[in-house]
């Protein structure tokens, strides 16, 4: 197995685990207030992406290192995610037009 | 030098066997022409470009081939050249798009004045329904299908009521009239295609799906299912007969609605059950 | 145990340790020097047995023999499935036990086996495996022993797959897309255990893919010897290595779609099942979407295309580029047309579906980005050819096959061009055109290149050459019949006949169509045949071949710079060796040879003109 | 972590380093052990496998006609009496980022070389693991009991069940296969194999310390997993 040549021995103080193992409690608490609240349509929304985004993002950045890896294994990791992006968009289109065809042609006889 | 010949007689050849093939489009009899025009138009352009790589390929064989002791020319890259290759190929795809896009526009945008034909599919068959007086099809549901109602309408939707259905895979359609064909499907995928009319579509069972035409050529042709669907798809045909208006009126009328239907059977049902009840008093 | 590894081997000395590229005031910068290594040697495991040394091998080299076996022996049947085929369409019922089930039964088979066990295992499994390490300069694998599981995960899905013939129903008879509801309903054929076996095999390959992958993957990325930079690497490597990244991301659509479907199977989900009525009878199903399948089947079959392409835009590069005596032309081009094509393949999926009923928008979208996959892949296509200009070219086997690449390779990209196009497609699909378009760009050019790849590279793995006399034989059979089976068909679908028909006949206008299935069908025969003339040739110059010795193509890549021919495990005895250029130098101007290997330090070479390095 | 020495390298910050490092030779991924670099790209074919099933369930459950059952109300436990919803949901989701930190600890002591703090901190995220399949499987099993199955449910479409024990079974696998995992590599932690670089049982490749932030990698990428199901699954 490679090993690296120089050993590496700087790693990060645990205070900075500890605050984004708080900031991810703090997070997951506010996305659950989000369905307690019962909070609907778009505000439901942006709130669950945003908080679920900072999350991932957070695991991402500092428990999965990330945030101090290198730009080229960042990128690497981050631009196939143009393709889901991509997939995801689509996919949101086609579900809404199915259904659009099922109700319409199915439910309301709109021919 | 004969695997030069060799390649180009491969090229000679295939533009030969385009020129004279016998085999090529059925004549078309619909008003999907610029489909055609856009085949014809990519022929040209792509067949311009596979003679033109291949003829630059052979002449390479003729004048490059080994030569002890003559050596190579040594030039990684041509930025120029790279360029104007890019940028010519870039236009070239550029001017077969744009045509495609127009006429894929108008093959989703149905004309108002269409007259909506319900295309049910099933392992292995079709049949057909038209809409009556009102000029609508009735909603229809695949748990509503059985022998006294075999397009699954639904029996409140009083659209429904007057719909004209056709149990056979006979076809008729009015010449110069543009037509929706609403595909449905009970079982799964089957597409309801006709090689002079050009147009084709996915019939997809527990949604419906649609395409449009315009018939403008009397005669008849034939249906074929072009989405494999089981062991019978060779043989899932069907018949369209495209007639003048007259024509088409007449055998308009004849046909059952769906109301005809119901009253027919209610008969049956009646004398059925009287039979039956004969028969006990007996 | 301690003995099977070459343990702590001291990093390799450097090429000149006391001047430092950076070059040092009044002294001239060396130009020789290579930064010293980043990572220790890799300690590898060396087998003794018979069994660990040739069957549970870690050995990338005999991994990838391994993998090309197998995929060779698939590969077959795929090819007997097609010969049956077609006895069936150019002489309906010559073959008294063909029965639809039956036909559509080898329709499926030849198809999968063709694309996913034959084409992809061999291009990734057999040629990424066996040239990755020896090109990059690597020892071996990064992971061997996680290769040598790979290609055992494989040998299992390949025997799931065979054994679907022997299960009751036989293998699924579905199409190889496989489309629900039909694969799992009854009324077409093997839709009870054989679908069920399909499904599994190929998680299986997913799975032992996946393993494979990651190797290649990382042995590119983090493996390359000193001075090999990624801009220096042979375009084998790059095609191969960017095939494997889509096939990483494009799997997993296929894992998940198959699971999904072995689900509604099985467990009676109804995931791509709506309600259904048969023989007169609605089913448990309801609700589910059939598209949506579709989706993500093709979000994995677009990139899948180019996973068996992309290895052979590569290998064909490197093979024109050698038999030409020059290089490459516009390499960086031709790297970024790789990567470019790759990343642009998983926008594009949805034209395989422009006529199944999806949202009629898509089209716009998809037609779009398909088009704008010509341009780089035409790039590709002027600069193989742009190479043959002006070069030096030995008309040798390997390079007949490059040749037959090119034309048929065009041919198919252009038809290609009309499928891609939203409109030119809706008449199109679903008929002989796109039969005879992807067997062109899909089956027959990559199976060029890698006809082309067994004659140049047979002489590096067995050490002898094979039989040129016999290669060209093979070589016109193949082209001219291959090429006569599918130009003509491409006419089939303009007429209208569509794909699948188990016996299309009695239609009036496809009457005409006859005679040319029969001609398709002889030729189809003949080109079969033709195959056997390679194998033949093989095990006749396995033994009696002219001795190949070392670089005997004279060709600048690692590969043949190994201290013994065939390579043996470790690949480079003591020492790894150092790049200095890339593997492109042929005809150097002011050069004693006409190539200068990889591993020659510009000192060696004063005074020739290299313009890129 | 940051950058490494590596001898004759100038590293360079942000895309310019990028662009250097992917231009230079040996490795792209500088510093990177290869074992990293292979989970990660790993990690990210996985990605795609959760990303297809979240946009097939997003896809049937956008297109459904019947109604989907509410998961607040479907994932409800009445805890005093009282139906909270999504009770189970939330102690699950607190319970993986507990054993997500724990095992970002252990990484973080196991580059210090301490080996019984790495070696206790990896048994603390097992145990959670384990806490977290057992929940699931309580979770499984009401649902069970309540009539949902595969194929059908009472609440609505039946979509909802095929969707649900899919995904989460999918990622309840992953969840296993790393407890399990998290019990070796402590059990090879405690036992020093990674201090004395012992060979491996089956790869014969030499312990390091890096391996259990390979393994830490694919524990935060199923908490990670988790936050998107718990995000599309439970709260839409």
């Amino acid at each position: 197995m490679s090993e690296i040549k120089k050993e590496q021995t700087t790693t990060h103080k645990i205070g900075i685990y500890l605050w984004i193992w708080g900031l991810l409690f703090v997070l997951s608490f506010f996305s659950y207030m989000v369905d307690w609240y019962q909070f609907q349509g778009l505000l439901r929304w942006s709130l669950i992406l945003l908080f679920m985004f900072l999350k991932a993002g957070l695991i991402m950045a500092f428990f999965m290192h990330l945030f101090w890896e290198r730009y080229a294994l960042v990128n690497v990791l981050l631009w196939p995610m143009t393709a889901i992006a991509c997939f995801v968009g689509l996919m949101v289109a086609e579900g809404k037009y199915t259904l659009f065809s099922r109700l319409f042609y199915f439910f309301v006889g709109g021919q | 030098m004969h695997v030069g010949f060799i390649f180009l007689a491969v090229i000679v050849g295939s533009v030969l066997f385009h020129i004279f093939t016998p085999w090529y489009w059925t004549d078309i009899a619909s008003n999907w022409g610029s489909m055609d025009d856009t085949i014809t138009l990519t022929f040209w352009v792509g067949g311009g470009v596979f003679v033109a790589v291949c003829l630059f390929m052979v002449y390479c064989i003729f004048k490059f081939s080994y030569k002890e002791g003559r050596k190579a020319e040594y030039k990684p890259e041509d930025k120029k050249l790279e360029r104007i290759l890019t940028w010519a190929t870039t236009l070239g795809v550029a001017a077969l798009l744009a045509p495609g896009l127009i006429v894929w526009n108008q093959y989703i945008n149905v004309p108002k004045n269409a007259i909506d034909i319900d295309v049910m599919a099933w392992q292995w068959g079709w049949q057909y329904r038209l809409p009556g007086e009102d000029g609508k099809l009735g909603s229809t549901k695949v748990e509503n299908i059985n022998d006294n109602n075999p397009f699954g309408i639904i029996l409140e939707d009083i659209n429904g009521k007057d719909d004209v259905l056709i149990q056979s895979d006979v076809l008729h359609l009015k010449n110069n009239r543009p037509v929706k064909i609403l595909l449905r499907s009970v079982d799964v995928l089957h597409n309801w295609y006709v090689p002079q009319f050009r147009a084709k579509m996915d019939a997809v069972p527990g949604t419906i799906t649609y395409y449009w035409f315009e018939p403008n050529k009397v005669g008849e042709y034939e249906v074929l299912c072009a989405e494999y669907c089981g062991v019978g798809h060779y043989g899932m045909r069907g018949r369209v007969f495209v007639k003048s208006e007259q024509d088409y009126e007449k055998w308009y009328q004849e046909q059952e609605t769906f109301s005809d239907l119901v009253a027919k059977q209610e008969e049956i049902e009646f004398s059925g059950t009287k039979l039956v009840k004969n028969n006990l008093n007996d | 145990m301690s003995e099977d590894f070459n343990d702590n081997k001291t990093i390799q000395a450097q090429s000149s340790e006391t001047i430092s590229g950076e070059g040092v005031r009044g002294v001239a910068p060396d130009k020789d020097y290579v930064r010293p290594a980043e990572v220790a040697d890799q300690d590898l495991y060396h087998g003794h047995s018979f069994i660990t040394k040739w069957i549970f091998c870690q050995d990338a080299k005999v991994i990838g023999v391994q993998y090309f076996l197998l995929a060779t022996f698939t590969g077959i049947i795929g090819l007997i499935l097609s010969w049956l085929m077609r006895l069936q369409l150019g002489f309906p019922g010559a073959a008294g036990f063909m029965t639809a089930e039956h036909y559509y039964q080898f329709v499926t088979m030849h198809g999968m086996i063709m694309v996913v066990y034959f084409l992809t295992a061999l291009f990734l499994g057999g040629f990424g495996n066996y040239l990755i390490p020896l090109m990059v300069g690597a020892r071996d694998m990064v992971f061997p022993y996680v290769n040598m599981v790979s290609f055992w995960m494989f040998f299992v899905a390949v025997g799931v797959l065979l054994a679907s013939f022997f299960v009751p129903g036989g293998p699924t008879g579905s199409g190889w897309t496989l489309y629900p509801p039909q694969a799992i309903l009854e009324g077409t054929p093997g839709s009870g255990m054989g679908i069920i076996l399909m499904c599994v095999s190929l998680i299986l390959f997913v799975a032992g893919f996946t393993m494979g992958g990651l190797n290649y993957l990382i042995t590119v990325l983090q493996a390359r010897t000193r001075g090999m930079t990624l801009m220096r690497m042979p375009l084998t490597v790059w095609g191969i290595f960017t095939a494997t990244v889509l096939a990483m991301l494009a799997f997993p659509a296929l894992l998940v779609s198959a699971l999904m479907m072995t689900l509604d199977k099985v467990l009676a989900t109804s995931f791509f099942m709506p309600t259904i009525l048969k023989a007169g009878e609605v089913l448990e199903y309801g609700g589910g979407t059939p598209i949506l399948f579709q989706h993500l089947f093709w979000f994995f079959g677009h990139p899948e295309v180019y996973i068996v392409a992309l290895p052979a835009f590569g290998i064909v590069s490197d093979l024109i580029s050698v038999h030409s005596r020059k290089n490459i032309f516009g390499y960086r081009m031709m790297v970024w047309a790789i990567v470019i094509i790759g990343a642009l393949s998983f926008f594009v999926w949805a034209h395989h579906m422009y006529v199944s009923g999806m949202h009629p928008w898509f089209g716009f979208f998809f037609a779009t980005t398909t088009l704008i996959i010509a341009v780089p892949t035409a790039m590709k296509v002027y600069n193989w050819i742009l190479t043959l200009w002006k070069g030096n070219i030995r008309l040798n086997t390997v390079m007949l096959w490059c040749l037959g690449f090119i034309v048929t390779f065009v041919n198919g990209g252009i038809t290609g061009i009309f499928l891609g196009n939203v409109t030119v497609d809706v008449p199109l699909s679903d008929t002989y055109f796109v039969v005879a378009h992807f067997h062109m760009v899909m089956g027959i050019a990559p199976l060029m290149v890698i006809m082309g790849a067994v004659y140049h590279w047979f002489p590096l793995v067995a050490g002898r050459m094979l039989s040129e006399k016999l290669g060209k034989l093979h070589f016109w059979i193949t082209f001219l019949g291959a090429y006569s089976i599918y130009f003509p068909m491409h006419y089939l679908g303009f007429i209208g006949v569509p794909r699948r028909y188990f016996e299309m006949y009695n239609s009036p206008y496809i009457t005409s169509a006859v005679g040319v299935n029969e001609f398709i069908s002889m030729a189809a025969f003949l080109v079969g045949a033709a195959q056997f003339i390679l194998i033949y040739n093989i095990i006749v110059s396995l033994r009696m071949g002219k001795p190949a010795g070392k670089n005997p193509w004279q060709a600048n890549s690692l590969e043949w710079l190994t201290p013994t021919v065939p390579p043996e495990h470790g690949n480079w005895g003591d020492k790894l060796p150092v790049i200095h250029r890339w593997p492109y130098d042929y005809s150097v101007p002011g050069a004693k040879d006409d190539f200068i290997p990889q591993t020659t330090p510009p000192s060696e070479v004063a005074g020739t003109e290299v313009e890129k390095t | 972590m940051s950058e490494p020495k590596i001898e004759g390298y100038k590293f360079k910050p942000g895309y310019s380093g990028m662009a250097a490092d992917t231009a230079s030779d040996q490795t792209m991924f500088k510093g990177v052990h290869w074992g990293k670099a292979m989970m990660w790209i790993f990690l990210l074919s996985d990605t795609f496998i959760f990303s297809c099933f979240l946009i097939s369930y997003m896809k049937g459950r956008g297109s459904t006609p019947e109604e989907w059952p509410n998961p607040s109300e479907v994932f409800a436990l009445n805890a005093f009496g009282v139906p909270v919803p999504l009770l189970l949901i939330a102690i699950m989701t607190f319970v993986l980022i507990t054993s997500s930190g724990t095992m970002a600890l252990a990484v973080k002591y196991g580059y210090e070389r301490n080996r019984k703090m790495c070696g206790w901190l990896i048994l603390a995220t097992a145990l959670g693991g384990l806490t977290f399949v057992g929940m699931q499987a309580f979770e499984w099993s009401k649902l069970i009991h309540e009539g949902v199955r595969p194929w059908e449910n009472p609440f609505g479409a039946p979509q909802f069940g095929s969707f649900f024990f899919m995904i989460t079974g999918f990622h309840g696998t992953h969840v296993s296969i790393g407890v399990i995992f998290l019990f070796i590599y402590a059990y090879k932690t405690f036992a020093g194999h990674y201090d004395e670089g012992k060979r491996g049982w089956f790869t014969s490749m030499k312990g390091d310390y890096v391996e259990i932030e390979i393994l830490g990698l694919y524990w935060h990428f199923v908490d990670l997993v988790w936050v998107f199901i718990f995000a599309f699954f439970y709260l839409w």
